[in-house]
C-alpha cells in the first residue's frame, strides 16, 4: 500500500514496539489498535540501544528483547498480520546494517575482512513482508544514501525526522531525501507523553508547510485534544507511542487483561481526535 | 569525518546541527587557533593539569625483559589519569563556543570525575550520568564529583552501567541541545569526536616521541597503550603513526575468555578490536561486540574502565590496515601485571594500564629493544576491587592482607 | 645540629653511631654530592616523581581575594603529596650508605606510602609502623603500602596512633641500626635529620620561586604552608627566607579549641607554634604540646596529617626570630577551603593543604597582593572523612551527598 | 650514700617504674626488692615517650600514667622511701628539662619567651629527696652538658649507657662523663626479657674492662643463672627490669595479691645469681 495515500485525510499514526510483552499478544494489540481506527502503523523492531527514546518506550523496547525478539521474528510477525493499513518498521541503523547472511558474515570476521554490505538484505526482507517504510532515529540524512538507495529499488519509503533544530539547507534536503511522510519531532527530547503539546509544534509546523509531502507530528502526544490540536495546526497525521506503551505496560495475565480493550478505547480517543481536527480544518473560518 | 570505512555520524537528527556546530567549532579553535584557544588549552594544561607527564625508564622492569623499558606517566596527570587532557579541552572549547552547561556520561568514574574538575576549573555547570550500579562500586569516585560540584545523575535502565550512561546522556544532549555541550569520554562517538578527543589527548604522544628521542636517542621500536575505548591508545600512538619502524600494540581486555555467550548476550572480555565485527554505536561505524542479530552484548574487564563494546572508529581503521596490532591480555595477567609494577617500580597503576604492562611482560621478544608502555592512569581508584579480585586467584606475586586481622587482634601495650 | 635553641641529638646512645654516620654520609652525599648523589636524586624526582610541580594562578580564588593567589602544586607529586621528596631523598642516601633496610613509620599513611614507593622504586626491603587505630582508619594507604611490597607492621600501644609508630620505630631502629635505615617523614628527629629533610623538600620552594618570577615577573608578598611537623612549611619557605619582602605564614590546625585539657592530657589542636612549649620529643629540643610536668599530650585535627605534638626545631626557630608567622585555622574553617578549593577551582585539596587556604581565604589582607599557597597534596584520601565530618556540622558551601539513596532508591527502566 | 661504694661487691639492681599500679603498691614492691637482696634501686619516673623501653617497661610506664604519677608524686615517694640502698632515677630529658616553676614558665611562654632554664631544679629536688644518680636513656653525652654540670654543683652521679655500637673516642668520652656505673648495654634494642643472654655481653664488657669505673649490664637479664654468667664474665653490676615488671603486671587485688611475695624470690633468686658468680670468680681458675 501507498503510504503517502493513507494521509489523503489526516491520519492516526500509533507506535507499538513488537515483542512486549510477546510477539502473539502484539498481534492482539495491533489489532485493537486498527479497530480502533490507526491509518498507519508504526511497528518497533527492538534494539539494544534506543538512544532517541524516554524511559517509556526504552522500558518496552528492554521487555521484548527480554522476551527475546529478533529481527527475524518481527518480519515473520508482519508477515502474517492481517490487517489492512501500511506497517513502518522503527529501529535503529546497527540492525539494518547487520541483517543478511549471518553464518557467511561470521566465517568472514573470522577470517579478519569486514562482510557487512549495509542495509540492503533488510530491505529486500522488509519488501517481502510487505513493509511499507521505515523510520530510523539515528540514521540522518548524511548517512542515509545507502538505504535511500536500497528503499528506493525495492520501492519502499523512508520516513525522516525533522527536529526542531532543523533549519536552512538540511531541511530542503532531508524533504528532498524523505518519502512516504515526514515526521515533524514536536519538541526537542526523547520520546515520551507530555501533558500539553509544545509551543513548538506550530512553529514546527510552519516551517514544513511550502513542501509537498504528508507531515505527521510526534513525540509527546497523549490525548484526544492534543491530537485535534496538531491536525488544526496543519499536520497530517498524528504519531502517538508513549501514550499506547504505558498502556502494554500494565499488562497483567497473558490469558485475560484487557490491555487490548484499552489500548482500543485509546486508540479511538486518538482517531476521534484527528477527525475532529479534519472536520474544524475543513470547515470556513470563523464559523 | 571517517577513517577508511569506520566513523560518520550516526545521531539522531536533533542533535545533527549541534554536532556540525561542534565540527565548526573543532576546526575554528582547535585546528586553527583562533582566538588563542590552543594556547590557552596547553597553558591549563600545563598549570592546572600538571604536564608534561615524565617519560620515565622503568629500571627493574628493563632488567627483567632484558630491553629498554619506558613508561609514559600519565598516572601522574591531575585527577590522576590522562582522562583530563581531553576533559579540559572540551570543557574549554564549550566556553569558547558560548554553552552555558556541561553533560558527560562515566562508567568507572574517571571521565566523569576529570569532567567535573574541569567543569569547576572553568566555572561550567556540570551533570555527569552515571548507572545506579557503578554509582554504588565507584563511591570515591562519586564523592569527587560531587565535592567538585557536579550534579550526578543516576541511570538506572539496563544494567545501570556505562552503555546506558551514555545511551542517557545523549537523550539530555538531545533536549538540551542549544546551550549544552556533550563531553565524550573517548574516541568515540559521531564525528567531529573521535578526531577531537584524539586530537586533545595526541599530546601524549607529541610529548613521549620528544622524551624518548632526547633520554634514549632514538624512537622506540614499540609502543604499548591499552585500548577500551581507545582515547589513551589513539592519544600514544598518534605522533608515531607515521613512524613506520614503530610497532604499535593496542592491548585489550581479554576478560575471562575471548567467546560470547549468544544466551546471555554476554561477552566476558571488551576485545573489540580482536574479536569485535563492524556495525554502528553510539553514533559511529566501528568495530563492536555485538550478537548476530546486531544487538550490542554486555562487555566485560576487570578492569572498568576498558569495559565498553564498542572502540574508537580510527583505531579500528589503524587495526584493518595493519598500522596497529590488536592484542589481548587476560583478566589474571593483568592483575599479576599490576602487582608487578606496585613492587618493583612503586608504580600502582590502574587496572587498565596494568593490561599494557602485562602485554609487554608476557611478549617481550614482540617489542623489540627499546619499548614506551602508557601507564594511563593510577591504580588508587581500583585498590578495593583489586583486594577482592586477587582473593579469589592463585597469584603467584600478589602481597597477603592479612594485616587488618592482625592490627585488630593486637593486645594493648604488649606485655 | 642546632637552631637558636632548637634541635639537638637527644635518643638513645645505642642510635648516635648512627645518627652520626648519616650526618657525614648527608655532608658527603647530599651536600657535595659524592658520586653524583644529587644529581640522581633530582633525576629520580623528574621522572619518577613527576617534577617540577606546576605553579598555578588560581583564577577564581584570585577574584574571590581581589588578589592575585598562586598555588604550588605539590598534589600533583607522585603519590598524591609533598612526602615523596623527602622519602626518596632518604631511601636513595640509604642505598648509597650501603644500608639495606628501611624502617618508617606513618600516622595517616602518606608518609609511609610515599616511603614504599620509594623502597621499590630502589628495590629495598621496608617495613612500616603504623598504630593499630591508624591502619583501621586508613586502609587504601595500608594497601598501597602492601601492594608496594612493604610490610606494615601494627603497634598496639597507647592509643594506636602516630606518636605511638615513632616511637615504635625508635625501637627498631635501635635494635636493627647496623643495616637499618630509619626514614623520618619530617623535619623533626635527631640532627641532621630536620636539615636533611628540609633540603629534600626544599626543592618545592626552588621550583616556586623561580616559577612566580618567571610567570608574575615579581616575588610574592607573601607564601602560606601548612605546619603539622612542617616539612612542607619548611620546604616551601626555605628559598624564601633570604628574601625580607615575602611574609611567610606557617598554618596550624587549630582543631575545635586552642585550649588544653590537663585533666585527659588532651590538645584539641596540633597548634604547638601557636601554644606550644619548649622541651625535648623525638630526638630533638622544640616546641611541642606537653602538660605541665612535661608528659606529652595528645594533639587532635580533623586533618590527620597535621596531628602531632611537635614540630620541626627550624621552623621554631624561625617562629622565635619573627621570620614566620605563626597563624591557625580551625576544622570548620578547613572543610569550608576544602570545599572552596574543590568547587572553584577542581582541586580536591588534601585537609592539610586546606588549612593553608583556609588562612589566605579568612585573613586576604595578609597576604598583600600576590601570595603563593602550597596545596600540599590531595584530598582523595580524605573524602571519606570529608564527608563524614562534613555531615556533622554545618558549612555553607558543602554538597549534598545523598546521591547514593537516590541511586539505590531508581526503579529499573524508569515506565 | 655513694653510688659507686654500692659496687665493691658485685651488685643486684632492680628496676621498678613507680606508680605501676599505684605509688602505694610501689612502696611494698620496693620494700620486697631489697628484702630480697636489691644493692641499688633503680627507680623509674613515667615519661610518655618511652622510646628506648621494650614492651613490658613500656606498658608499665603507661599505667603509671593512667594511675596519674607525676614527678612531684615520685620525689615524695622517694623522700618517704626508708630503705637502706641507693637510689637512681631512671627516666626521660624532657620531665627534667621542664620541671620548675611551672606557672612562671606558662606565663613566660604566654609572653612568647622560652623560659626553660634546663634540668637545674629538678637536679636540686632531686638531691633534697635523696636520690644518687640518674639514668636518661635519651640523653647522649653530646647533649648532657647541663645536666652534668646540675649533677656536680648537687654531688650527683650520673649514669651513662655504653651500647654494643658505641666505640672509640665517644666510648673514651662517656666514660669520662660518666659517675656512679657505667650501665652496659647487653645487646642491641630495647629493654626486655631474654631467655639467654647475647653473646655482645662479654665483649661489651670487655671493651670498658680497663676503665677503673663499676660496669653494671642490664638489657634481657631475666634469671639467676644469666646473673651468674654475667658477673663471672667481668660485671661489677647486674640490672634486671623487665623480669620483675613482668611480676607486678600480673597484680591482683590491691590488698591480697602475692606479688610481694613473688618480687622477693625473684629478687632472691637473681641476688644469689650474683653472689654465686662473685664467688666463682673470687676462687682461683681451673677449680
Amino acid at each position: 500500500m501507498n503510504l503517502a495515500d493513507a494521509f489523503d485525510e489526516p491520519a492516526f499514526v500509533p507506535y507499538l514496539c513488537v515483542g512486549d510483552p510477546s510477539v502473539e499478544r502484539t498481534r492482539e494489540y495491533v489489532q485493537a489498535l486498527v479497530r480502533g481506527g490507526a491509518d498507519v502503523l508504526e511497528l518497533g523492531l527492538p534494539f539494544s540501544e534506543p538512544i532517541a527514546e524516554g524511559p517509556t518506550i526504552q522500558g518496552s523496547v528492554v521487555r521484548a528483547l527480554e522476551a527475546g525478539t529478533t529481527p527475524e521474528q518481527y518480519f515473520e510477525f508482519v508477515d502474517s498480520l492481517d490487517v489492512d493499513v501500511p506497517v513502518v518498521c522503527m529501529t535503529y541503523y546497527n540492525l539494518l546494517y547487520q541483517y543478511g547472511d549471518s553464518e557467511a558474515q561470521r566465517a568472514s570476521d573470522a577470517s579478519g575482512e569486514a562482510a557487512s554490505d549495509g542495509p540492503e538484505s533488510f530491505v529486500e526482507r522488509a519488501a517481502e513482508v510487505g513493509i511499507s517504510g521505515f523510520v530510523i532515529p539515528d540514521l540522518p540524512a548524511e548517512e542515509a544514501g545507502p538505504l535511500r538507495a536500497a528503499c528506493d529499488d525495492h520501492g519502499l519509503d523512508l520516513v525522516f525526522i525533522v527536529a526542531p533544530t532543523t533549519e536552512g539547507d538540511r531541511l530542503e534536503r532531508m524533504v528532498e531525501l524523505s518519502s512516504g511522510y515526514l515526521y515533524v519531532q514536536a519538541r526537542l527530547g526523547v520520546t515520551g507523553a507530555k501533558a500539553d503539546v509544545s509551543d513548538q509544534t506550530e512553529a514546527s509546523l510552519a516551517k514544513v508547510s511550502q513542501y509537498d509531502i504528508p507531515k505527521a507530528v510526534g513525540f509527546g502526544v497523549s490525548s484526544g485534544d492534543q491530537a485535534r490540536h496538531i491536525v488544526e495546526a496543519g499536520a497530517d497525521g498524528v504519531i502517538v507511542g508513549s501514550a499506547l506503551v504505558d498502556v502494554v505496560a500494565e499488562h497483567g495475565d497473558p490469558d485475560g487483561d484487557d490491555v487490548p480493550e484499552r489500548l482500543e478505547a485509546k486508540a479511538r480517543e486518538l482517531s476521534e481526535g484527528v477527525a475532529a481536527g479534519a472536520e474544524n480544518m475543513a470547515k470556513p473560518e470563523g464559523q | 569525518g571517517t577513517f577508511g570505512r569506520y566513523g560518520g555520524q550516526y545521531v539522531p537528527e536533533a542533535l545533527m546541527p549541534a554536532v556540525q556546530e561542534l565540527e565548526d567549532a573543532y576546526e575554528r579553535y582547535v585546528l586553527n587557533n583562533v582566538d588563542g584557544f590552543v594556547d590557552e588549552f596547553r597553558r591549563r594544561l600545563r598549570d592546572f593539569g600538571g604536564r608534561p607527564t615524565p617519560l620515565q625508564r622503568a629500571d627493574r622492569l628493563s632488567d627483567r625483559l632484558d630491553r629498554e623499558v619506558y613508561l609514559k606517566r600519565e598516572d601522574l596527570l591531575h585527577g590522576g589519569a590522562h582522562k583530563l587532557n581531553n576533559a579540559l579541552g572540551q570543557v574549554l572549547l564549550a566556553k569558547y563556543m558560548g554553552k552555558e552547561r556541561i553533560v558527560a556520561e562515566t562508567g568507572a568514574g574517571q571521565h566523569g570525575t576529570a569532567t567535573a574538575m574541569a567543569a569547576a576549573h572553568l566555572d561550567m555547570p556540570c551533570e555527569v550520568y552515571m548507572g545506579t550500579r557503578d554509582i554504588q562500586r565507584q563511591r570515591p569516585n562519586v564523592f569527587r564529583m560531587r565535592l567538585n560540584g557536579s550534579e550526578v545523575n543516576p541511570v538506572s535502565a539496563g544494567r545501570g552501567t556505562l552503555k546506558e550512561a551514555i545511551n542517557e546522556t545523549m537523550r539530555d544532549w538531545a533536549t538540551n541541545v542549544e546551550d549544552t555541550h556533550y563531553v565524550i569520554g573517548s574516541v568515540v562517538g559521531p564525528h567531529p569526536f573521535p578526531e577531537m578527543v584524539r586530537t586533545f589527548q595526541s599530546v601524549i604522544s607529541e610529548e613521549a616521541r620528544a622524551q624518548v628521542q632526547e633520554q634514549a636517542g632514538q624512537l622506540p621500536d614499540s609502543v604499548v597503550a591499552c585500548a577500551g575505548g581507545g582515547s589513551n591508545t589513539m592519544g600514544t600512538f598518534h605522533e608515531f603513526v607515521g613512524d613506520e619502524s614503530v610497532d604499535l600494540f593496542a592491548v585489550e581486555a581479554g576478560g575471562s575468555s575471548l567467546a560470547v555467550d549468544e544466551e546471555t548476550g554476554v561477552a566476558p572480555n571488551s576485545a573489540s578490536l580482536s574479536t569485535g565485527t563492524e556495525g554502528v554505536l553510539h553514533g559511529a561505524r566501528t568495530k563492536l561486540l555485538q550478537d548476530s542479530d546486531g544487538n550490542v552484548v554486555e562487555s566485560h574487564s576487570v578492569s572498568s574502565g576498558l569495559d565498553y563494546a564498542g572502540v574508537g572508529p580510527e583505531l579500528a581503521h589503524l587495526v584493518d590496515t595493519e598500522r596497529v596490532t590488536p592484542v589481548n591480555v587476560d583478566d589474571d595477567e593483568a592483575l599479576e601485571a599490576f602487582h608487578l609494577l606496585s613492587q618493583e617500580e612503586g608504580i600502582i597503576p590502574a587496572l587498565e594500564s596494568a593490561h599494557a604492562v602485562a602485554f609487554a611482560r608476557a611478549n617481550p621478544e614482540q617489542l623489540g629493544g627499546l619499548t614506551v608502555i602508557n601507564v594511563s592512569g593510577r591504580g588508587d581508584k581500583d585498590l578495593e576491587s583489586v583486594i577482592e579480585e586477587t582473593e579469589n586467584r592463585e597469584l603467584e606475586n600478589a602481597p597477603g592482607m592479612d594485616i587488618f586481622e592482625r592490627a585488630a587482634g593486637g593486645s594493648g601495650g604488649g606485655l
